[in-house]
């Protein structure tokens, strides 16, 4: 199957799970080279996202996406909250009216919701923020459909590609977000974003396995 | 570690239960997340909102009142409050004459008051807003995310809300908050962390002979650590920075702000070091506030903000303002 | 311990150069240490004199101003003063009116105060003196040196200052303190102990878990532990304690004081919890401080001071005041 | 030799010394069960006396005592401030115009001291504090001077009282001073007014040997 309403419900209710399993970490992971928050933030957010989608499921992937990216922005705050928001609905714009997404629509749709965060945050590859687990992610997405690869493998090709990408974020120094103001003192340290990044793409590909 | 909190979860809720029953002049809207002054915008006065993470207090609620903000938004603590809160609260006190933002200089403050100036715009509201970036301990270059916004805040607040309050148009009050963070410059030594409800560990650790240089006001780690030292030469590293990037000219106006856990006594200690320090730079402090105005929760430490005495400025400092956090004048 | 100082035995200097630098309108006279306000006494007021320890900042010099206190003596950190300050500033302040100590409770601040009154009667200065002792946590028997005087300190000071202010002669002055004290009732919670600039280290050790409760102003052990409990709880016990002791009737004054470490955030939090506790008991506030005005140094915690609304207090309680750390109505 | 004012000169110049070294052991005390500044307040006081007697010394122990007591009550603060100034300044007093006291004397003169203490502070022997040591102080001096000790003898028993009535306050529990807030709480701790008291008799003592 492709990757439908249901799916990015069941994702997003799952990412809830997973995020407030793993606050913890993500927010230590932030108080390292951060303020601490990231993992409540997060918390808060996809709680919030769960929630509304209780109360009911939008028809197509897309407005599920847009639903869940007006929800973070209204509940995360912080630098990840419009980051996060702005990549899902501009994924979900993107995705149009379609009811299920093959891989080649879901890469194309997510490439737009990457160039929404860099846009936003002007953050490049490199800069030790979650645009360097997303990138990669949405290279993989790009390739896996080049190769013609099912949904569920696709997914977790992005999945793994959001988590070396993560973990590749260690050895670098911040130039953008708060991690930015400790200089090299920011280097050895794996940015709290493309860590929430990577378990996000994991969920999802959990969820489509 | 013991906090006077119920739950991390709770904290803002119930600081803003116990905000709206101390103060009558504000009237809180806890649905909504916004602190208002009681009493309505001045039709045709530009209006200031300011917003930020909570755990700063008495910044920014303690300084909604007569000759400031109008409308303050508490986010978490430690972090940005979201769009939906800076729109309420731009809408519930535009009188017609506009809406100014200041905006502390930081990713999640910056890109959420952002978000509430497009969709305020959709609504035909004027919106300016003006960034507020005075941490000298922070290079202002392409690898970092800029200087952060502290200390200035308060005197922005205070000229450009009594700008306002003197009845300035909106681009007027905005060019007064600018030239006000022009013309500060902040530096911040940490003696420990803080730590907050939701983690309850320490931001950082500090050896027993450690301090944070150039610390930052959300228990982010400074930008290096120090040895430490006595009050006087601490005082003499915050001059130091922040006279070495502007030339404060004749006179000043000096905010020693302690971070939340440090006594007043001993910030008098380094208030009078400060003096001392400026003096012999040839710089006379003309008007000073010596307390706990922008903390870190329980940070035991300091910031010094220096901002240059122009008289316009001055004069706007010096009008009558009635918050919870200054009153004078009136 | 870190901390903002220079030497253990310059704390209490250094301070009164930062403070003499930091509000004009005050007059520092560090060779005899003592504060006064800049201005001389009106000829007639009678004048009112505190001070005690250092530590508790902004008590007792940030209440030296018009309508509060005409002097104070600081002394060494958590340490009486000497008889010969209280003697240089009762001559200073005197403006034919005589002249009222306001005195806390301690051994300490109540012999050295009673030996500056014989030295002040030799002057032929009429001297009345009123002891604050307002903490329920010390039982008032035999068995102790009575109870301790903490929050109820500034609705004296404030109240008589104010009857001064407006022509009340120094026995009706004195009167006005001692019905305000009387009217007053505190409880203090330490979350953990604070440390003295002389020992540099904590004053009693607390388990993780563990609070203190009946705290008193000086790093002193409280009179139990009791264990770690929400906001709501404590505020509870502080309500619960000082209302078993009085019958505030039906309004009240209400002073929630952080202790130095406690930040303002989580004060309002208590705040809250203290108003629903005290309606629940009948008691409405309808005045209010919250914030750190009777501190101990760096300890994380608050007191609560409740003071019966009978209306003439309430009415100098409004008057205007213009001190470091209160201001209104002027 | 008799109590002369160079005794008394030699006595309190070396209590500042003694007081100096002992004073973090003294304030350790007063921070169990006070606030911890006994020994600084002491020391303060002691400095500023040795300071004046350096200045010159007066010729009557009497008079030596007299300004020590007003140097203490300009100088030290607190609870133990008035009380030890009390106490040098009525036993100068009582000394009068003597240019050196035996041990009758200075017992009588010590005693109209310890009075003067009982009557500042109200406290009786049992309520844990300075009086405790004071008391089988003068009590032993008394005793001396009825059984003709001489001087170096009797101002040593004296010392040995006063060691023995401070260690007696371990047990007890505070009724004046800030211990008394304690309650039970006080029981268990030395009173650091006494064990100062038997510091400043040994010393007297140790000059008179
Ligand atoms: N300009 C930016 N562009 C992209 N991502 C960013 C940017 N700034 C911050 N981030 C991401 O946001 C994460 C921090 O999020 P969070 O802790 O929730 O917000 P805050 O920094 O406001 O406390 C960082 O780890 C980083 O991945
Ligand atoms: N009422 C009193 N009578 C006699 N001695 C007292 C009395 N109150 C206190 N003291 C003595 O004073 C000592 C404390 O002195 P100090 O610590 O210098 O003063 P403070 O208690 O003001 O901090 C106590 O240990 C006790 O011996
Ligand atoms: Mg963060
Ligand atoms: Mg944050
Ligand atoms: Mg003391
Ligand atoms: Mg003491």
């Amino acid at each position: 199957g492709g990757f439908d309403a249901a799916l990015g419900a069941a994702w997003l209710t799952a990412a809830a799970d997973a995020v407030a399993r793993e606050a913890e970490r993500l927010s230590m992971l932030d108080a390292a080279i951060g303020d601490g928050d990231h993992g409540t933030n997060l918390k808060r957010g996809f709680a919030a996202v769960a929630a509304k989608l209780a109360e009911g499921v939008p028809a197509t992937p897309g407005a599920v996406l847009v639903l869940t990216g007006r929800q973070l922005i209204s509940t995360v705050g912080g630098a990840s909250g419009p980051l996060y928001g702005s990549l899902l609905r501009a994924t979900g714009k993107a995705l149009g009216e379609t009811e299920s997404a093959d891989v080649a629509a879901l890469a194309a749709a997510f490439t737009a919701g990457v160039e929404a965060v860099a846009k936003l945050g002007g953050a490049s590859v490199g800069d030790k923020t979650m645009i360097d687990a997303l990138s990669p992610a949405v290279e993989a997405l790009r390739a896996a459909a080049e190769d013609g690869v099912p949904t569920a493998q696709a997914l977790d090709l992005a999945a793994r590609a959001a988590e070396e990408g993560a973990q590749e974020t260690v050895p670098l120094r911040a130039r953008k977000g708060r991690a930015s103001y400790l200089g090299e003192r920011s280097e050895g340290h794996e940015d709290p974003g493309a860590a929430s990044t990577a378990l996000l793409l994991r969920v999802l590909a959990d969820a489509a396995a | 570690m013991k906090m006077l909190t119920n739950s991390p979860e709770t904290v803002v809720a119930d600081a803003l239960a116990g905000l709206a029953a101390a103060h009558p002049g504000l009237r809180v809207d806890a649905e909504r997340r916004i602190v208002l002054r009681a009493e309505p915008t001045r039709p045709g006065k530009p209006a200031l909102v300011s917003g930020g993470g909570s755990g700063h207090e008495p910044l920014h609620a303690g300084f909604v009142g007569h000759g400031m903000l109008d409308a303050a938004c508490p986010g978490e603590v430690f972090t940005s409050p979201v769009p939906d809160q800076m729109l309420a609260a731009a809408q519930a006190v535009d009188g017609g004459g506009g809406v100014l933002f200041v905006v502390k200089n930081y990713t999640g403050d910056v890109l959420n008051f952002q978000m509430a100036a497009e969709l305020l715009e959709d609504e035909g509201i004027e919106a300016r807003t003006v960034l507020i970036n005075d941490d000298v301990a922070v290079e202002d270059s392409l690898y970092t995310a800029g200087r952060r916004g502290t200390g200035a805040t308060v005197f922005a607040e205070k000229t450009a809300g009594a700008a306002a309050e003197l009845g300035a148009d909106l681009d007027t009050v905005a060019r007064i908050a600018e030239r006000t963070n022009a013309a500060c410059r902040s530096f911040g030594i940490a003696l420990g962390p803080c730590t907050t409800p939701a983690t309850g560990r320490p931001g950082f650790d500090l050896g027993e002979n450690e301090i944070e240089l150039g610390v930052g006001i959300h228990g982010e780690p400074g930008r290096r650590r120090a040895p430490f030292a006595p009050a006087d030469e601490l005082a003499e590293i915050a001059v130091d920075a922040v006279c070495a990037d502007l030339d404060f000219g004749g006179d000043a106006m000096v905010l020693l702000n302690g971070m939340g856990a440090s006594p007043l006594l001993e910030l008098y200690i380094v208030y009078a070091a400060v003096v001392r320090g400026l003096g012999k730079r040839g710089v006379r402090v003309v008007r000073n506030l010596v307390g706990e105005y922008v903390t870190s929760l329980d940070m035991p430490g300091f910031s010094l903000t220096v901002c240059r005495a122009e008289p316009d400025l001055v004069d706007l400092w010096d009008a009558p303002v009635q918050t919870p956090a200054l009153r004078w004048g009136r």
